[in-house]
């Protein structure tokens, strides 16, 4: 779908403005104008870069899904803390092959970086028209359960979220 | 606004340099007179400068308003004045040579050569040492890009070892600078000069090694033995006119040595006065011997006037490191007369080699240049450049000997000049039977690898060059009194440090 | 902390000259490259060591010397313009001359030969990284 | 007590440092030199904001940024050159 | 009163004598066009009247009086155009214009159609005018600059005929050897202008004790006889002017006649008083002469070329008169005198004779000519009597001059007990000379004439071709027959010129009775008369000698001089890379090192920081990076990878050592560079074997280590000191004076802008050369790794490259606003946009990229330093100086208080020149392999 | 600053460290390529996170206002990461970068 001319992309927008006040560091009256101007500004200027913007269908539910994930992403490391220091005879590492229903671009990038942030899992490739994942597992004693696990817990509320 | 005739200099080519640029998708037409304009107003400018200080003496433009030692402060004193002038009188003929065609065998040769005047001109100006550095950086990025104009094998072959030296040279120049700031804590020279005069004892070591060390830096851009080995395959195979412009090139090493050797080695140093004169004197006469070798030994034009470079090189430096006013005033002649004349000779080597189209300039190949006009325009050059009367180089080289004396130890020397004068002769008289008398007539349009775009090159501006040397010797007087005057202020630098330092520490800022 | 800092200057200036000292360009630019890092250090040291005292006014108590922090800046921004400058050039010659050694050695002055583009030394052409497997590395 | 964790925190920092220095020399794969780069890279951003911290200034807080920002860049480019010799095309 | 003052008119007279011929040069170059007898004629014009102007001088000249002219030149020098006339100088010009009127008529029927006048007669009084400042000169280097200038037209006129090789070779062999000799007698010059304290010849003239008196003596001797000798073909350096016979005839008629050869006599006159009289002059100046004399008589005998023996001959006739002033008396330097006069009287109609001879029958070759008197009689009887005055016959000139001499020769002490040496020889020299003149005018014009030229036969030249030679053989009669009548006042006034004290009286008849020297003419000519009878015996035994000609020996020897100078100076500059950064790397370090050597106080009193561990850590493995990078230089990317891990280290130290804006810049140079490295190394090959010997590794590696030892020495030593520097005015002024806190930025900024200019400058051109460089450059890599089938834009990358334009753009302005204030600015500001938009070359390629981006780079630089120059000269406009900064606080509703600063806007400039130039470079370097756009697959 | 931050922060630092410290354990460890891929990148991103974690809790407790700025960091670094670590592994997937025997199943390659 085209964007309006005048807001190419209003989720960068907005984005684009905590960044700034991130980066301002104080929430001063300066700042947010200045934050303001430049959140419509930047996103205007560099559309010929962005052609296609990912819609977003629910912010509440991408924020409930970065929760979950950065939860994982603490979890999940306390379980490779014990794999990375544990004997490495131990490991069971496997190449994973993950089909997905995903069709945006933007969508499987979201998902290809989760399921990479995520401890014990990498995505080392995405298949031709992303019809599937090239994942390697530190720890995959049942691989057929871990895609399984993988599109329930990421694919499936991304899904939501952009399509 | 005349108070910032001293920084035109700088800003003028840089101005013209980045419009050229703004437009660099223009025609030659248009960027041709913008860069000869320019280079006159250069010219005029330079002149105004030295008529200035010759009036007034030593002018000091204080950058930023911020006063010296603090801020950066251009000086323009007699040295500088002379420079700038040198400069812009050797720019207009390689410009007027390089528009009749070669511009168009690269990209932007317009603007560099205004970017290449900006860094010689900010580097004859500046009054601070990292500055100097800056501008040398300038001047040689600058000289970079041309040296490889309009590519080809040698080119970039030679521009290879000429940047990758240059390179070291400018870690080196980094590291003596470092050094100077750390023991003396300031980078204005007069400044500096001021504090190694008060130099505690314990120090003096740290600041002879920096001295040493910068003396490396600029011997290595003045190409001395055993530093200058780059130039002959640079100079051989550059362009023409660029190689002509590079006459310059190898005259900012000495004019920073004599700039800032003696300013900051000067009689106030004390222990460090005349540092490293002995040992350049013996690395000099080496390079004399060595060039007048490569002179004897080459086997095409350019690679003869390289070498003649490598010689007037070793006879400017033996020069310098003799210290006197005398030998100074002698070696600044010498330095006006053989940028221009080694410059005068690439321009007519250039005219030669378009007009032979294959054989070029060698001397093994049978094809004479039918021009009475280009014969006599290198007879001229080649006796200017030999040291031969009635032309500078014979005032030059009289003059350098007289200068260093006649007692034993000045044998080599004498020896040495009277050999290059010879090698000289036989050299010029052999590649003028070559390339003029020997041979069917040469036709650049039956060359194979000429084509309908071979650039031609014009005899005029070497022309305009030759006409210089012959107002160096007819004009001789006043000039030998600029110089002389010239001699003793870099001898007796407090006039200098006078002009920077008025009122040390005033707070500037607008 | 200042003999850290020497030995440091130190090492880099030997590598960076060991590496200079090599015959192809690559190695050369490696070189060139490590001793900007030497030099740059070498100039920042000048101005002494300090710690907790950035040179900005109001945010620390003592202030390190700024001059040469400044110089540095200078002398990075300058080492990069030639470091990309002289990349290109070593590609450039590498095209030019087809070899990619520092040197030259057809004798370019040597009438003739120049025009036709001969090498008096063969020059051996150096392997493509297509037979030189995972950048020529052994395999473990 | 921060004042006692911060060395800690900075040896075990260094310790991490270390080890990555030990993979970047060791290799075996190119791969493995990039990837040991790119972890110095990420570990420096902890060691410069740990040394935020022990100094009590967020001065050098852009530099721990700018690596975040752009840190990747380079292990991109000499990825993409192991898989293509030319990253850009 | 012997030098008197001349009369002021006669001055400028003076110059004009000299100035003609030089300004007259011009003449016959533009009447080229105009014909031979145009030509001929604008070349004798000017020469007349400078004769004319000469000829006025005579009643003051024969007075006894010395006219001297000056102008002040190059005082600091010591050189001033002061000419002077005197008994010397005004005999000299004489020769010098009247026989230069001759060749000038002669030179006129003599040159072929095709022959250039214009240039001939150019160089001819070029030449002319050099002589003529020679003989005028009154200060010593003018005398040399005039002698130099000789040499060099004479070069000209001796190659005139270019296309011959003989030529050429003659013409360079003369100048070798003349212009040798020039130096050193410029070196002679400059030596005595030192012991006397004055160029002046007068003054030199006047200083002849002191100048024998002094240490230098000897030196000064030798190098003013060098140039003497070698001008005047004097033995050992004879050999050029036989080779210099390939000049057209009238070239030869002049020079070996009254010109160019007599120039060395003339500086033995001249110098005479300041340097003769002492045994080493009479041992040097008598011995060369004598074996001049006799080497030169004797080969002329061998010579079959007409012109080859009248060349040695003249070499023999100018031995005999360097031997003349050798003897030093009075009498001898009369007969000096009289004998160049003579000389160039009966040499120079010789010279046409056989110039007529060539022309009217092809050959000079006087085995190939005879008979000639029946087809040019009249020639023949000119040439006749030129050759009797040759063979010193009584009624012609030779025979008086030749008499003196054999009478100074009896009188001869220089050899001591060897005295009888010099007699001998001069009567074995007399006949020969004898012999070849018999020689030259029977076998040329008596003996039978040879078949082929009775095919040819040649006839008389034009009437008045003929005419110099009559002119020319007339004195030679009149001077033999009237000689006090002819010459005698001249010859006093030279004399007294020459030896600078009156003349002696001396008597020239014809008839003094049968003395020593009537009995020694007769000796030599019956021995004359002998070696012709025996002539072909001698040539045959000539013939076997194992003699070379010099012309190839000199050839040779020049060559071989070019040839192992050549080979020397390439084996030092041999072209190695290596060697040069060797000797530049030892200079750097040898020349500190001396200064360094046992120096005491390498570790300064100032307080050391405690080390710190993790520091120490980072030490560590910067170092470990380093030295990996350098054992794995082979495999160059992970040798890269190692050597970014060193710069991040680097950056990291800044940041540890309170530099946080260095560790940003470091930190952002790093990545650009990274990636512009990766983009170089797909056109060098991946891995490169080494070829280098152990011992070479070992030797660069030590060499390596000490250069290293020593920076960090030094390093430590100041780093141990204390340090009194500037920088505290910055730390003051940075807030008042710069309205900044961050003290960096504002030197950056403010107080150092101008070297921010400059380096802002440097990029640009860097980014300029570059594209200079890769210009119309297109690159096949050298072969591609395996998996080149894949996706070139991996689907993830590009995705994540899209935001992050934006969001880096942001990080971007946020650093160049605070930079001012914080850590930040316009240099790091434009990195992270370089970046940021690398990425997206990285990410979707450069085609993709550079539709998007629409950004024409030149103009963006240009604008950029414009723009960094505009903010600067704008102070102009307040009356400050370049660059001078201002700043205010602004209050802006909303916002609150905003502080400007003009350095921002100067800042601003920095930001776009980094952005274009580092996109210049990524972008241009990115297409040089690209594909082109058409076939670019759509992604 | 109470000594609940304080504990919070040094537990923060701790955590950090200790996860950074595992992750290039992981990296200097672990027997091949793509296992030692694991420990770094998520491992090192994490240990960053909480130190700048600690950063914020520090700044905002020692200087006035709240101190955010360094969450930036978090969020750029979970962009970047996961990019690096696919590219690499990509790359070293395409150059045939051996994985121990026991690895289970086979990776495609294009
Ligand atoms: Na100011
Ligand atoms: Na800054």
């Amino acid at each position: 779908m085209r964007a309006r001319s005048w807001l190419p992309h209003p989720t960068l927008t907005l984005v684009l403005f905590l960044i700034w006040l991130l980066l301002m560091n104080s929430i001063t009256p300066g700042a947010m104008v200045l934050g303001a101007l430049l959140a419509w500004s930047l996103p205007t200027l560099t559309r010929a870069f962005w052609p296609e913007v990912p819609q977003v269908n629910s912010s509440w539910k991408m924020l409930g899904f970065i929760l979950m994930v950065l939860g994982d992403i603490v979890h999940a490391n306390l379980v490779a803390f014990r794999l990375i220091l544990g004997p490495t005879r131990k490991l069971h590492p496997a190449w994973i092959e993950m089909p997905i229903d995903l069709q945006d671009k933007f969508a499987v990038t979201i998902l290809a970086s989760t399921i990479s942030l995520t401890p014990g899992t990498v995505t080392v490739e995405v298949g031709r028209g992303h019809k599937k994942l090239l994942i390697h597992a530190l720890n995959a004693e049942d691989p057929v359960a871990l895609v399984a696990h993988l599109k329930a817990r990421y694919e499936t509320p991304i899904r939501e979220i952009f399509e | 606004m005349s108070q910032h005739l001293l920084i035109l200099p700088i800003l003028l080519p840089l101005f013209t340099g980045a419009v050229l640029l703004l437009f660099s998708g223009a025609r030659l037409a248009w960027k041709r007179p913008v860069n000869l304009v320019a280079s006159l107003v250069l010219l005029l400018v330079s002149v105004l400068l030295l008529l200035r200080v010759t009036e007034a003496g030593t002018q000091v433009y204080v950058l930023g308003n911020w006063v010296a030692p603090f801020g950066i402060v251009l000086v323009v004193d007699r040295l500088s004045a002379l420079m700038l002038v040198i400069t812009a009188v050797l720019a207009i003929p390689v410009i007027l040579a390089m528009s009749a065609g070669t511009d168009r065998t690269g990209q932007n040769f317009h603007g560099l050569m205004q970017f290449q005047l900006m860094g010689l001109n900010g580097a004859f100006l500046t009054g601070d040492l990292f500055n100097l550095f800056v501008f040398f950086e300038i001047l040689l990025i600058a000289s970079y890009a041309l040296l490889v104009f309009g590519g080809g094998r040698a080119r970039v072959a030679a521009s290879m070892h000429y940047v990758i030296l240059n390179l070291f040279g400018s870690a080196l120049f980094v590291i003596a600078v470092g050094l100077l700031y750390g023991v003396t804590g300031t980078l204005n020279m007069a400044d500096m000069a001021l504090r190694i005069a008060a130099l505690p004892a314990e120090d003096v070591a740290l600041v002879r090694a920096a001295g040493l060390l910068l003396l490396v830096v600029f011997a290595l851009k003045a190409a001395l033995l055993p530093l200058g080995m780059w130039l002959p395959a640079a100079y051989a195979s550059a362009a023409a006119p660029i190689a002509a412009l590079f006459a310059i090139m190898s005259k900012v090493g000495l004019y920073a040595i004599f700039r800032v050797h003696g300013l900051l080695f000067g009689e106030m140093a004390g222990p460090l006065a005349g540092l490293g004169q002995s040992l350049v004197w013996w690395l000099a006469l080496a390079t004399m011997l060595l060039g007048i070798l490569g002179v004897l030994g080459a086997r095409d034009l350019r690679t003869l006037l390289a070498w003649q470079v490598i010689v007037s090189v070793g006879t400017l430096m033996a020069g310098w490191s003799l210290g006197t006013q005398e030998a100074w005033t002698a070696a600044l002649f010498y330095m006006v007369h053989s940028t221009w004349m080694t410059a005068a000779l690439f321009l007519i080597a250039g005219v030669v080699v378009a007009r032979r189209g294959d054989a070029k300039d060698s001397f093994m190949v049978d094809a004479r240049v039918a021009s009475p006009a280009v014969g006599l325009a290198f007879i001229a050059g080649a006796v200017a450049l030999a040291g031969l009367p009635p032309l500078s180089g014979f005032v030059g080289k009289a003059l350098l000997l007289q200068a260093a004396g006649f007692s034993g130890d000045m044998t080599v020397f004498w020896v040495l000049m009277l050999c290059a004068g010879l090698a000289g002769l036989l050299a010029f008289s052999r590649a003028g039977t070559s390339l003029f008398w020997r041979g069917p007539v040469a036709d650049a349009t039956t060359a194979t690898t000429a084509s309908t775009d071979q650039p031609s090159m014009p005899l005029m501006p070497a022309l305009l060059l030759l006409a210089m040397s012959v107002l160096l010797v007819a004009g001789g007087g006043p000039i030998l009194d600029y110089l002389a005057a010239t001699a003793d202020a870099l001898l007796q630098p407090t006039e200098l440090i006078r002009a920077v330092l008025g009122d040390r520490y005033l707070p500037g800022g607008a | 902390m200042e003999l850290l800092m020497a030995v440091s200057i130190g090492v880099l200036t030997a590598c960076g000259i060991y590496l200079m000292l090599r015959a192809r360009t690559f190695p050369v630019v490696m070189g060139l490259m490590m001793l900007g890092y030497a030099v740059n250090l070498f100039l920042f040291s000048m101005g002494r060591l300090a710690t907790e005292a950035p040179a900005v006014i109001g945010r620390a108590e003592t202030h390190a010397d700024p001059l040469p922090q400044a110089l540095v800046l200078t002398a990075i921004v300058i080492g990069f313009a030639m470091t990309a400058y002289v990349v290109i050039l070593i590609i450039r010659g590498r095209k030019t001359l087809e070899h990619d050694y520092v040197d030259d050695r057809v004798n370019e002055r040597d009438h003739g030969v120049a025009e036709q583009g001969l090498s008096k030394r063969a020059v051996p052409m150096p392997p493509t990284p297509a037979s030189a497997e995972t950048d020529g590395e052994p395999r473990p | 007590m921060i004042e006692l964790v911060i060395p800690i925190a900075l040896t075990m920092m260094s310790l991490a440092l270390l080890l990555n220095l030990f993979r970047l020399l060791r290799g075996p794969e190119i791969t493995d030199r990039i990837l040991a780069l790119d972890t110095m890279y990420i570990n420096s951003i902890a060691l410069i904001v740990l040394y935020g911290i022990q100094q009590g200034s967020d001065l050098v807080f852009e530099a721990a940024m700018l690596i975040a920002v752009m840190g990747f860049l380079g292990t991109v480019a000499v990825a993409k050159y192991l898989l293509r010799g030319d990253i850009i095309e | 009163m012997l030098l008197g003052i001349s009369h002021r008119e006669s001055m400028l007279n003076i110059l004009w004598i000299l100035l003609l011929p030089l300004l007259g040069a011009c003449l016959p170059l533009m009447a080229a066009r105009l014909g031979r007898a145009w030509c001929a004629g604008l070349t004798v014009l000017p020469v007349l009247v400078a004769l004319a102007l000469l000829l006025g001088t005579a009643p003051a000249i024969l007075a006894g009086q010395v006219l001297q002219f000056e102008l002040p030149w190059l005082g600091q020098l010591g050189l001033a155009l002061a000419l002077r006339v005197d008994g010397l100088s005004w005999l000299f010009a004489l020769l010098i214009l009247g026989i230069g009127v001759l060749v000038i008529l002669y030179a006129h029927y003599y040159l072929d159609k095709n022959d250039s006048g214009g240039r001939f007669f150019a160089l001819l009084l070029l030449f002319m005018g050099a002589m003529l400042g020679v003989v005028l000169s009154d200060n010593l280097l003018l005398l040399v600059l005039f002698w130099e200038l000789t040499s060099i037209s004479s070069f000209l006129l001796i190659g005139y005929w270019y296309q011959d090789s003989g030529a050429r070779k003659g013409a360079r062999m003369a100048l070798a050897v003349t212009g040798a000799g020039g130096l050193a007698l410029l070196a002679g010059m400059l030596l005595l202008g030192h012991i006397v304290g004055s160029y002046a010849l007068g003054d030199v003239l006047a200083a002849g004790d002191q100048i024998r008196a002094h240490a230098l003596y000897p030196l000064v001797l030798v190098l003013v006889l060098l140039g003497a000798f070698t001008k005047s073909a004097q033995f050992p350096f004879h050999f050029w002017l036989p080779h210099a016979m390939s000049a057209p005839t009238p070239v030869s008629a002049y020079l070996h006649s009254a010109t160019m050869v007599k120039a060395g006599v003339f500086l033995l006159a001249r110098f005479h008083p300041a340097l003769a009289g002492t045994e080493m002059w009479g041992l040097l100046v008598t011995g060369v002469g004598l074996a001049t004399l006799l080497l030169g008589a004797m080969t002329a005998m061998f010579r079959h070329d007409l012109k080859g023996l009248l060349a040695f001959s003249t070499i023999s006739h100018l031995g005999l008169i360097t031997l003349l002033f050798g003897l030093n008396t009075p009498m001898a330097t009369v007969a000096a005198l009289f004998h160049i006069v003579n000389h160039a009287t009966f040499k120079a109609s010789l010279f046409m004779a056989a110039g007529i001879i060539d022309h009217e029958t092809g050959t000079r070759d006087m085995r190939l000519l005879g008979g000639l008197r029946r087809y040019l009689p009249y020639t023949a009887v000119l040439a006749t009597i030129a050759a009797g005055a040759m063979a010193g016959v009584p009624l012609l000139n030779g025979f008086l001059s030749k008499e003196m001499f054999f009478a100074e020769t009896v009188q001869a002490r220089v050899f001591g007990t060897w005295h009888l040496l010099v007699p001998v020889i001069a009567v074995i020299a007399g006949g020969f000379s004898i012999a070849y003149s018999l020689r030259f005018i029977r076998d040329v014009f008596f003996r039978a004439t040879p078949n082929w030229l009775e095919k040819k036969a040649p006839h008389e030249p034009p009437r008045y071709m003929r005419v110099p030679v009559e002119v020319l053989v007339v004195l030679c009669l009149a001077v033999g027959i009237v000689p006090m009548f002819m010459v005698g006042g001249l010859l006093s006034v030279a004399a007294t010129a020459t030896l600078g004290e009156p003349a002696p009286a001396f008597d020239l008849v014809i008839w003094h009775g049968f003395d020593t020297a009537l009995q020694m003419s007769l000796v030599a000519m019956v021995l004359g008369l002998v070696i012709y009878h025996f002539r072909r015996r001698l040539h045959a035994w000539h013939e076997r000698l194992p003699l070379r000609d010099v012309r190839f020996v000199f050839e040779a020897a020049i060559q071989g001089l070019g040839r192992v100078s050549g080979r020397l100076a390439n084996s030092v500059v041999n072209g190695s890379l290596q060697r040069y950064m060797l000797l530049l790397l030892m200079m750097a370090f040898l020349l500190p090192a001396s200064a360094l050597w046992a120096w005491p106080h390498w570790t300064g009193s100032r307080a050391l920081m405690p080390v710190d561990p993790v520091t120490a850590v980072g030490v560590f493995i910067l170092c470990a990076s380093a030295i990996g990078t350098v054992m794995t230089h082979h495999y160059r990317l992970a040798a890269l990878v190692q050597l970014s891990a060193v710069g991040l280290m680097v950056a990291l130290a800044f940041a540890r050592f309170s530099a946080p804006d260095l560790a940003l810049t470091q930190i952002s140079v790093e990545i650009v560079t990274i990636v512009f490295l990766m983009l170089a190394l797909y056109f060098l090959p991946q891995y490169a074997g080494n070829r280098s010997s152990r011992g070479r590794l070992i030797r660069d590696a030590g060499i390596a280590s000490v250069v290293g030892a020593g920076v960090a020495a030094l390093a430590w030593a100041v780093m141990t000191r204390p340090l009194e520097s500037i920088s505290g005015f910055f730390l003051e002024q940075s807030v008042p004076g710069g309205g900044g806190t961050n003290v960096v930025n504002v030197i950056l900024v403010d107080f150092r802008g101008f070297d921010t200019f400059g380096e802002i400058t440097v990029l640009a051109l860097a980014a300029i050369g570059i594209y200079s460089l890769l210009d119309g450059l297109r690159i096949d890599a050298p072969g591609r790794p395996p998996g080149q089938l894949i996706n070139p834009h991996p689907m993830i990358m590009t995705v994540v490259s899209r935001p992050m334009l934006p969001i880096a753009l942001a990080v971007a302005l946020y650093i160049f606003l605070r930079g001012h204030n914080l850590p930040g600015g316009g240099f790091i500001a434009g990195l992270i946009t370089a970046v940021a938009l690398i990425l997206q070359f990285v990410g979707n390629g450069v085609n993709w990229t550079q539709d998007r981006m629409r950004m024409r780079y030149h103009p963006v630089l240009a604008s950029g330093l414009l723009l960094a120059l505009a903010t600067g000269v704008g102070s102009w406009v307040f009356g400050y100086p370049f660059l001078t900064s201002a700043h205010t606080h602004v209050h802006v509703p909303l916002i609150g208080d905003v502080e400007l600063a003009t350095a921002m806007l100067f800042d601003l400039g920095v930001y776009l020149v980094v952005v274009s130039a580092t996109l210049l470079i990524i972008g241009k370097l990115g297409s040089i392999s690209a594909v082109p756009k058409s076939t670019e697959a759509s992604h | 600053m109470n000594i609940i931050t304080e504990a919070i922060i040094a537990l923060l630092l701790l955590a950090g460290a200790s996860f950074a410290l595992v992750g290039s354990i992981g990296l200097a460890r672990l027997p091949d390529f793509f296992q030692r891929l694991h420990g770094p990148t998520k491992a090192t991103t994490l240990g960053v996170g909480c130190t700048v974690l600690a950063s914020a809790f520090f700044f905002s407790s020692t200087q006035d206002g709240l101190s955010l700025h360094e969450i930036l960091i978090v969020v750029f670094l979970f962009i970047t990461a996961p990019v690096s670590a696919h590219t690499v592994a990509r790359a070293a997937l395409h150059r045939h970068v051996k994985t121990t025997e026991r690895t289970q199943g086979e990776p495609w390659r294009h």
